[in-house]
């Protein structure tokens, strides 16, 4: 299965890159643009029996290695084979 | 108008919770601490006024335990300037160059979020150098972590060093040389001491002192958020428990970009003159910036919380007061000269506001959307804070031995032993840390780390410095005070061996928790042990920090004075360097007393018997130090390798271990026998010199009253031989000390 | 001559390059600041090394908008020299005056040290002071030095001589090894087409002072300081950076 | 408008971050993992009329600065204001 993992900064949490894009985004002239974030994105094959058992992997793996708990949220979604790819 | 003003009270806000005792301790305040406060106001204070105090008298920030023993400490010297009061010492270095250094922990923060605790940490120190008026020069590091297989070890030296790196390399301030150490008695609690170094021009040094009622506050960088609040100042200021997991305050992440941008924009609005006093916002954030100088000057503050810049809305006053944000800055300008100000800061692209004004009475005071949220006496909060002569007592029965077990199995033979020394992380290089450091950038690096001290070269004069940092804990543990002195010793003659008179040193006290009598004890002893080698060796102690509550679970750490010594080389192109140079040449060994085991990493390995540390004879290393010093001045020497962790047979391997071409070493005996003790032992005073034959004589008259020893030759071959014991190809032992912590990452990924 | 050091937000090195070119090697060197648009008339343009704007977001992603290098840009298009090092070679994949890109380093962690590089091409305005397969001693310190292109950018660029500078050992082999970073091919330094844009990740401000550790670096200084005066030899009254300077990497060396 | 950005490395371009990360989840027992990458994961406000408008801002913000084409793929989502959050 595909996994596709999200990692963003907590809210409150400064973050400096957010700051740099946005700065960036409208000194380039993009009008109306705000609260820019900048976190991770990671995709991964799985082996998995179901889309159960996936998604409960895919938790363990951000609790213990792709976000870092104390300064980062994340969400994740799994698509089963079937599904096309992004 | 006046009149009305002076009659104005605080006022609670809506929400806020209700002011008292139980509240008051809630924020750390003893019932005497909370009664002090009512005093000072002559009434209740409200939430916002308890959270400043609770803050500003907390012992992070007011020092109330340690403030009278640190008295003790010598800090007048012909090269000190200025002074007492601000943030950081400074010494004269020479051609109107004044050296501005401090050290200062992260150690809590860092073990809850090691990347950014320890950048931060970074970020922090620097600003208490660049807000003197001084350009940061370079950096270093003091880190103490637990047993190399602790689980967690992995984990927090990564992120540790990482953050380190991040900051310091993005800052372009490069990282010359540190310590790191692994023993189980830091599992709990790990030690991030950093250190910063800048440099000013005697007249360009800035003070953090308010003047001139009328003058605007500004407040320049990064804008307020929640990061950190009851952060670094409660959090180091009581012991670390389970339940700190759930006080922890939003971490505060560092942003080296902007602190750059801030040491450009700092420096350049300092010499248009237009800055009156300026201060860090650290611990405390803005409620210590305004209210230190205010109070230093004597006069009083008005802060309008309404031009704080934010970076999200819906903060409280309390929160707004109490954020540790980090890169800020306040400054008192002069009245007339914001705009200056401001364009330069733009330049920058940084904002600078103006946020109050310096008033004529004395007092701080905060408003927020029209109403006084706070009306303190400056002084109240700055200098005022209780003082504490908490009891000491020497624990009945002797001290554990850290990481030191009785000699149970025999011990390996010494080739053997000496493999296994230098494949300890605390004997093994230490590349894989400062490969990941920028020890070069500013183009001033003449030794960066890899040897005993760090030299550094000051553009446009002769002169160069030379900076360590030294700490053992393991020797403390046995003895406070001989250890808290052999490391002043030990930095000192560090910074002789690269062939530079010790000149002043700064200090981080990291000790357990100062409410029980035996570790106030181990402070005491500790300071007094500075003290005396401060004084021995006439190196005045200009800066520091002190870190209490270094506890889980009420298990403190051992007690680990860490010092850092600056010394100043007349002819930067004297410096001498570790590394034997030329076959042929003479070994010397020099020793002011016979070493010992204990506290040795020998001890730990292997286990060794009862024991003290060896002697430490301060007349002694004075002199040692002196004819260093000489030796290096009249080029007498080809190499000095001070003997530390691992002892004389380790001392003389790394000797050997020149990049420029690896040499070897013909020993014909060891002075003193063949024990352990001898090859392996710590402790004593010791440096490995090398010299050319013909010198030996003029060399000796230099170390009068200190056991000289021509102990062998360097060889071209690279061998290292002790007399029947040791034969090792040098080749395979520098592999092995190459890789000592390389193998260690890299086994079970 | 006279060189341009361009000073970004975040930039590092730029007083390094100043002093080694100004107070080193005796050159006219002056700081260009990234809000002007004036190239004051510089022979050769230094974008250097540091974390502009922090590096946030990608190395050199932001830099490459700051106004100064609309005219590094005309300014390279023209044939003027340009060279980045470290940041500054980020900086001129970002903007597309040079091909592909610098992503992290193998180990995921910064590396500060000494490295042996070779020389690929030495028939370049950047490397004609050295031999052809010379080894040169350099520090690199970058946590983003992988350098990477698409495969068939590659076999080109290699084929017109673009790659200049390759990780090596002491002895100028090629040896995983000795790939601090892990680049492809273990490029260290890449040319454009026109042999006018020249981008490292090695240092050589920092390799010019024996005291700190090696003068390697002034090789790569020299060559250009050589190829500009014969540029200007060729051609009397031309002043900025010679429109034929790209062209040089014909003559021998 | 929520506006959210996905960028990853480019098939066949080196990903030290995602091969790093994929060994270290299989040293953490995860079995059957294969294929990480690792990018970034954008997100911002944007005030813009129409969903296609803000689309064609989103496109022009990637392109010009948010990945890098040379070695970096990106795709984006708009979420119009009353959809919820993710
Ligand atoms: N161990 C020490 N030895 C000498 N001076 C010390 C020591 N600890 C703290 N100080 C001095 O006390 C003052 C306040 O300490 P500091 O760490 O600057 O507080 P803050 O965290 O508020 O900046 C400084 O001048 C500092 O140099
Ligand atoms: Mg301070």
């Amino acid at each position: 299965m595909l996994v596709k993992v999200f990692v963003t900064p907590r809210k409150g949490i400064l973050d400096p890159q957010g700051r740099a894009v946005e700065q960036s985004l409208k000194s380039l002239g993009f009008g109306g643009v705000g609260a820019v974030r900048v976190g991770r994105y990671i995709t991964l094959e799985l082996d998995a029996p179901s889309v159960e058992q996936a998604r409960a992997a895919a938790r363990r793996m951000c609790e213990q290695l792709l976000a870092n708990p104390n300064i980062e949220d994340y969400s994740f979604e799994v698509e089963p084979p079937e599904a096309g790819p992004r | 108008m006046t009149a009305t003003k002076t009659a104005e009270t605080p006022v609670a806000l809506a929400g806020e919770p209700a002011v008292g005792l139980e509240q008051a301790r809630a924020h750390g305040l003893s019932e005497d601490e909370y009664r002090a406060v009512e005093r000072w106001l002559g009434r209740t204070p409200t939430f916002t006024e308890l959270g400043v105090f609770s803050v500003m008298w907390s012992e992070h920030c007011s020092y109330k335990s340690s403030r009278r023993h640190l008295r003790m400490l010598p800090n007048k010297g012909p090269r000190v300037v200025g002074g007492a009061g601000e943030n950081a010492g400074a010494l004269e270095v020479g051609d109107g160059w004044v050296a501005v250094f401090k050290i200062e922990s992260h150690n809590h923060p860092s073990f809850v979020e090691p990347y950014q605790g320890a950048a931060t940490g970074v970020g922090g120190i620097l600003r208490d150098i660049f807000t003197m008026g001084a350009r940061p020069v370079a950096s270093m590091d003091s880190l103490k972590f637990g047993a190399f297989d602790h689980p967690r070890t992995r984990h927090l030296l990564g992120g540790v060093v990482g953050g380190i790196g991040g900051y310091g390399n993005c800052v372009g301030v490069p990282t010359v040389a540190g310590e790191v150490m692994f023993d189980a008695a830091f599992n709990g609690n790990i030690l991030v001491n950093a250190f910063c170094l800048g440099l000013a021009r005697r007249d360009e040094l800035q003070s953090a002192r308010a003047q001139g009622p009328g003058n605007p506050v500004m407040y320049v960088g990064s804008a307020t958020g929640r990061d950190g609040i009851h952060g670094a100042s409660l959090l180091a200021s009581a012991e670390f428990d389970a339940s700190s997991e759930a006080k922890r305050p939003t971490v505060q992440v560092g942003d080296p970009f902007t602190e750059k941008l801030l040491i450009e924009a700092c420096l350049e609005a300092m010499r248009s003159g237009a800055i009156v006093a300026i201060q860090d916002m650290g611990a405390a954030g803005l409620t210590s910036s305004s209210s230190e100088m205010a109070a230093r000057g004597g006069l009083g503050i008005e802060l309008d919380l309404d031009r704080i810049p934010l970076r999200e809305a819906g903060l409280t006053p309390y929160e707004i007061l109490l954020s540790e944000s980090q890169e800020r800055m306040l400054l008192v300008a002069q009245r007339g000269r914001e705009a200056e100000l401001a364009a330069i800061f733009a330049r920058w692209d940084l904002h600078a506001v103006v946020v109050g004004k310096i008033t004529e009475d004395q007092r701080w005071r905060v408003r927020w959307r029209g109403a006084l949220v706070a009306d303190i006496p400056a002084g109240a909060l700055a200098d005022q804070a209780p003082v504490y002569d908490r009891p000491a007592r020497e624990p009945s029965k002797a001290p554990p031995r850290i990481s030191s077990r009785p000699a149970t199995a025999p011990a390996p033979p010494p080739a053997e032993a000496l493999r296994r020394l230098l494949d300890s992380p605390n004997v093994g290089s230490k590349r894989w840390v400062y490969r990941q450091y920028d020890s070069m950038v500013q183009s001033n690096t003449m030794a960066g780390p890899g040897g005993d001290a760090a030299v550094l070269r000051i553009k446009g004069t002769h002169r160069g410095l030379a900076l360590k940092v030294d700490s053992n804990p393991r020797a403390c543990a046995l003895d406070p005070y001989v250890g808290a002195a052999a490391c002043v010793v030990e930095a000192a003659r560090n910074v002789a061996c690269a062939g530079a008179r010790p000149i002043g040193l700064t200090n981080c006290l990291n000790y357990g928790n100062p409410e029980r009598p035996e570790i106030m004890w181990q402070f005491i002893r500790g300071v007094e042990g500075i003290r005396d080698a401060a004084l021995a060796l006439e190196t005045p102690v200009v800066s520091g920090n002190v870190s209490f509550y270094n506890e889980t679970e009420g298990r403190a750490i051992p007690p680990t004075p860490t010092i850092a010594m600056l010394g100043v080389l007349e002819d930067a192109g004297r410096r001498v360097t570790q590394f034997f140079k030329r076959p042929g040449d003479a070994i010397i060994l020099l020793r002011t007393a016979a070493p010992a085991l204990a506290a040795s990493e020998y001890a730990a390995l292997f286990g060794c018997g009862a024991g003290a540390l060896a002697a430490l004879d301060l007349k002694r290393e004075r002199a040692l130090i002196e004819g260093l010093v000489a030796a290096a001045d009249l080029g007498l020497i080809g190499s000095a390798h001070d003997v530390a962790e691992g002892g004389l047979a380790v001392a003389l391997a790394e000797c050997c271990f020149n990049p420029d071409g690896v040499l070897g070493a013909e020993i014909d005996g060891m002075p003193g026998g063949s024990g352990a003790e001898v090859f392996f032992g710590e402790g004593a005073s010791a440096v490995v010199l090398s010299a050319a034959a013909g010198e030996l004589e003029k060399l000796r008259g230099l170390f009068g009253g200190i056991e000289f020893s021509v102990i062998g030759r360097v060889a071209g071959e690279p061998r290292l031989r002790v007399a029947k014991v040791i034969d090792e190809d040098v080749r395979e032992l520098m592999q092995i000390h190459e890789q000592a912590i390389v193998r260690r990452l890299a086994a079970n990924g | 001559m006279k060189w341009g050091v361009v000073r970004f937000p975040g930039s590092l090195d730029d007083a390094d390059a100043l002093w080694a070119l100004g107070q080193v090697m005796g050159q006219e060197a002056r700081a260009l600041w990234h809000k002007d648009e004036d190239l004051a008339g510089v022979q050769c343009v230094v974008l250097p090394g540091g974390f502009s704007y922090g590096d946030y977001l990608r190395c050199g992603a932001i830099a490459r908008f700051s106004p100064i290098m609309k005219s590094v840009v005309r300014f390279a298009n023209d044939g003027g020299l340009v060279i980045g090092i470290c940041n500054g070679f980020q900086i001129l994949c970002e903007a597309h005056l040079l091909p592909g890109a610098l992503t992290r380093n193998r180990s995921l962690s910064f590396i500060c040290e000494r490295v042996n590089v070779r020389v690929e091409n030495a028939a370049t305005p950047f490397t004609c002071a050295a031999r052809q397969g010379e080894v040169l001693r350099l520090p690199i310190k970058h946590g983003e030095g992988l350098y990477v292109a698409p495969a068939g950018e590659l076999r080109a660029m290699e084929e017109r001589g673009q790659v200049l500078l390759r990780y090596t050992d002491a002895a100028g082999r090629e040896r995983d090894d000795a790939n601090p970073n892990g680049s492809t091919r273990a490029i260290a330094g890449v040319a454009n087409e026109t042999f006018n844009v020249f981008g490292l990740m090695p240092h050589p401000e920092h390799a010019v002072e024996a005291a700190l550790g090696g003068e390697d670096g002034r090789k790569i200084f020299r060559s250009i300081i050589m190829s500009v005066e014969r540029t200007s030899a060729a051609k009397p009254g031309a002043t900025s950076g010679g429109t034929s300077a790209g062209r040089s990497s014909s003559s021998s060396v």
